[in-house]
Order: structure tokens, then C-alpha cells, then sequence
């Protein structure tokens, strides 16, 4: 399941929702990206911000979040999955995003939150915008997450 | 061809508007030619579109590489390298 | 934090008491054990289970937990980490155990939890028993368990 | 010398009891040697501790292999392999 939403999300409730009624799952896990205070503008200066307004393209979000969530399910056995993320502002302490998974086992659902991230990260129509006492910045993208994205060539695969 | 153009982010803010509705003329054939066209109507879209190499493309809310054909496409949008999560 | 508890507990809650008041976290990975209706006996068959028994060494435990959060504080910039493990009588779909990490960056939160579970059920002195219709087994230790902690040898570790 | 004796899990249950202080010979000197002298205190302990490759040993709270010396050893645990998690 995926959502796009202002609001912010309980993340008990999520889990809880996901699981409900359900035996047959052993390992649940959670991920939730949180607004930080400070954030390195483009360098290795830390900056300190004061809020960040998240863009997105509506309609073209969902559709890669949910092209995102059927392939982990494709490669992992997963039982359950959930991705939420915020728009609009946020500040320093806040949720912008939320991916839990379920399975019968916790490498499949340890591997399948860090895919789903490494995959939302660099494939979701999303922008942040940090604002601090010197204005705003539109966040650059990182190569770090583009060389997190490699793990996950098929050819790499571990069997599970 | 009447198009739907879309723009997020900086590309956004430096193009001065979110989206409009341009009607492209016949040579125009994939993302990078649509790219240059636009930076030939004015300032704004040469500051928008001066990183072009840069800026990524949707087609019908695809990503798409820039040597993509553009052909019957309804929506096409522009914007930075993806940030969320 | 640790804790070895027969009550359930609140994942959204422990969750919260970890974050709150803070700005400095990026990342929290939470991982939750649950019990699982069916269980590999010891080989291919799929046996159902009607109840869980979790023993432990009351001491040890407390000693061994709290070795091994050390030890994921130690190889990872945690802003917080817990573990919480219940002992007792179990019913499917019930909780077992478990861990949150918080970071700033989202690898560092992931390979701690991993690196936690990991450890957590190679060294944490619990024991398992399965209730069944046909009687009560003690679960047999998993070699995929041991061959998990060998990711995690030190010379092998990737630079975050 | 005296010594506190733990047993968990299946060799709790072949063993019958869950602890016990007994006096070590003085010919005692690491767990492979209690786990024989054990052995020979009657056939419960025979069946606790047949399979005595898979037991795993902790003293004083430590995890230990079975060539370890147990001098000053004041509590020494025998359990199966964990599987907790």
C-alpha cells in the first residue's frame, strides 16, 4: 500500500493496521526518515535549518511508488507492505516518510526496507527545500544514494 | 503537437510558472530538442534549462533519457535530481 | 537501553520515548519479532504451533544485551538504540523482541538493527519451545543464523 | 571447591533440575572435565549431556568453549544452542 499525504503518520498505528489479525508473519520491519536541524548545504559545512517544504508531482509519486512497492514484493516473500510520505513543510523533528515491511523472516524484510528506501530515494518525483536563517536551498542529490541503488543489480542478488 | 509542460523545483522556480501548454513545432523530436526550444523563447527558460544535463524528463510520468522521442507524449516534466525520502 | 520484560510492548511508543524532543535523528529502524503459527521442525515439514515458550538466564541476558548494543554503538554513530526481549508463554501473532536504532543517516540505523538481531539470537542466552498438537519441541539454532554474524566481521565491513 | 550449577532449555529438562551446588573434585580443571564428571553422577545427566559437542557453556555470565579452565569459577551455566530473537 502506498500514500501521499500532508499529515503526519502514527507509526504504531501503521505497523499495527499492517499486522493486524496476522499470524503467519515473523519479522516486521519499520523505517521513518525524520526532518534533521542541521543539514551539509552541497559541502561539508553543516547548515543549521528551520523548516523543509517537501514538492512532489502528483500522480506521477504514486505511480513510482507503487511501480517501487511491486517489485520489492516481486523479490522478496513479503507478507505486507506500506509506504507513506509527507509533502508540503515540515520541521527540524518531523516524519517525511514511512516503509514498513513484513515477512516470515527478517533478511527478507530488512532487505526489502532498505530497497524500497535506496529505490524511493533516487526514483520518487520528490524535492526538498531547506529553509535557514540565510534563505532557502533546494537539497542536491546525493551519489551516495545513486551507489546505494547498485547493491540491488539482479546480477548481485544473494540468495535468500 | 499540443503538449503539457511541467516543472518542478528549481527548474520551477527559474522558469517563473508550474506548467503550461505549448504547442511544439514539427522538428522538435526528443527530450534535448524540446530542451533547446525552450531555452529559445526567453531568459527565464535559459536559466531554467541552462544545466540541462542536469535536469531529468518525465514522458506521460516515465523517467525518460534525454534522446527520447517525444512523439505523441501528453505530459512532459522537467525537473532536479529526485530528493525525497 | 535494554530491557527483558514478560509484558508486551508498544512499538509506537518505544518508538516515540526514543525520538522525542530530538532533531538531530535522520533515520529510526525498528525490527519486531512476532511468533509465527507454523514452524520449520528441524527440516522441510511445516509443523503448526499453538503456543511459545521463551526461557532465559535471568543475569546473563541483562549482560549479554547490553554487551552487544555497546558493541553496534561502538561500530555505528547511534543518537539512540533499544532492545527489548520478552520471556514467558507466547501466542501466535504475539511479539518476541524488539530493536530500534536511530541515526542520522539512514545505512548506519539499518546495518545497526541488522547487526543487532544478528547478534541478539546467536548470543543472547534465550531458548525456545514450540507447543503443538503433537507436543512441545525446543527450537533447534539455525546455521543461516550463524553464517549472518559472519557479515560482520571486522575486516569485512564496508565503510558507512 | 563449591559451585553453582545452572541448566537451561532440554538439558534443564533431561537433567531434571534447573540448579544445584555441588563440590568439585580437585581433578576438575575445565568444562569438558565437568561435563564428564557430570556423566558419571547418574543416567540423567548421561542423558543431559550425550550430545555434549552441541552444549554450550557460559561462566559467570560468559560465553566459553569447553577447554576452559574453571578455576574461581563461581557459577557455570549449560545450555543448547540460543534461539532467541
Amino acid at each position: 500500500m502506498i500514500r501521499v499525504q500532508q499529515n503526519d503518520f502514527d507509526i504504531g498505528a501503521e505497523i499495527e493496521a499492517l499486522r493486524a489479525g496476522r499470524t503467519d508473519i515473523g519479522a516486521i520491519v519499520s523505517f521513518t526518515g525524520t526532518v534533521r536541524d542541521t543539514a551539509p548545504h552541497g559541502g561539508a559545512k553543516d547548515a543549521p535549518i528551520t523548516q523543509m517544504t517537501l514538492e512532489h508531482y502528483p500522480g506521477m509519486t504514486e505511480k513510482e511508488l507503487t511501480r517501487i512497492e511491486a517489485e520489492a514484493n516481486e523479490r522478496w516473500p513479503l507478507q505486507a507492505s506500506l509506504i507513506v510520505h509527507r509533502t508540503g513543510a515540515l520541521k527540524p523533528g518531523e516524519n517525511i516518510v514511512l516503509v514498513v515491511t513484513a515477512s516470515a523472516h527478517r533478511h527478507a524484510a530488512f532487505e526489502a526496507a532498505q530497497f524500497l528506501m535506496d529505490f524511493l530515494k533516487t526514483n520518487a518525483p520528490f524535492w526538498k527545500k531547506e529553509d535557514g536563517p540565510e534563505g532557502g536551498d533546494w537539497v542536491d542529490a546525493r551519489e551516495s544514494d545513486d551507489d546505494a541503488l547498485k547493491r540491488w543489480d539482479k546480477s548481485d542478488e544473494a540468495a535468500e | 503537437m499540443s503538449v503539457k509542460l511541467l516543472y518542478f523545483a528549481w527548474v520551477r522556480e527559474k522558469a517563473g510558472k508550474a506548467e503550461e501548454v505549448v504547442e511544439l513545432p514539427e522538428n522538435i523530436k526528443t527530450v534535448s530538442d524540446l530542451m533547446a526550444w525552450l531555452r529559445s523563447r526567453g531568459p527565464e527558460y535559459v536559466a531554467a534549462f541552462e544545466q540541462s544535463d542536469v535536469i531529468r524528463t518525465a514522458v506521460d510520468q516515465t523517467h525518460v533519457a534525454h534522446d527520447t522521442a517525444i512523439a505523441d507524449a501528453r505530459e512532459i516534466a522537467f525537473f532536479p535530481p529526485v530528493t525525497g525520502g
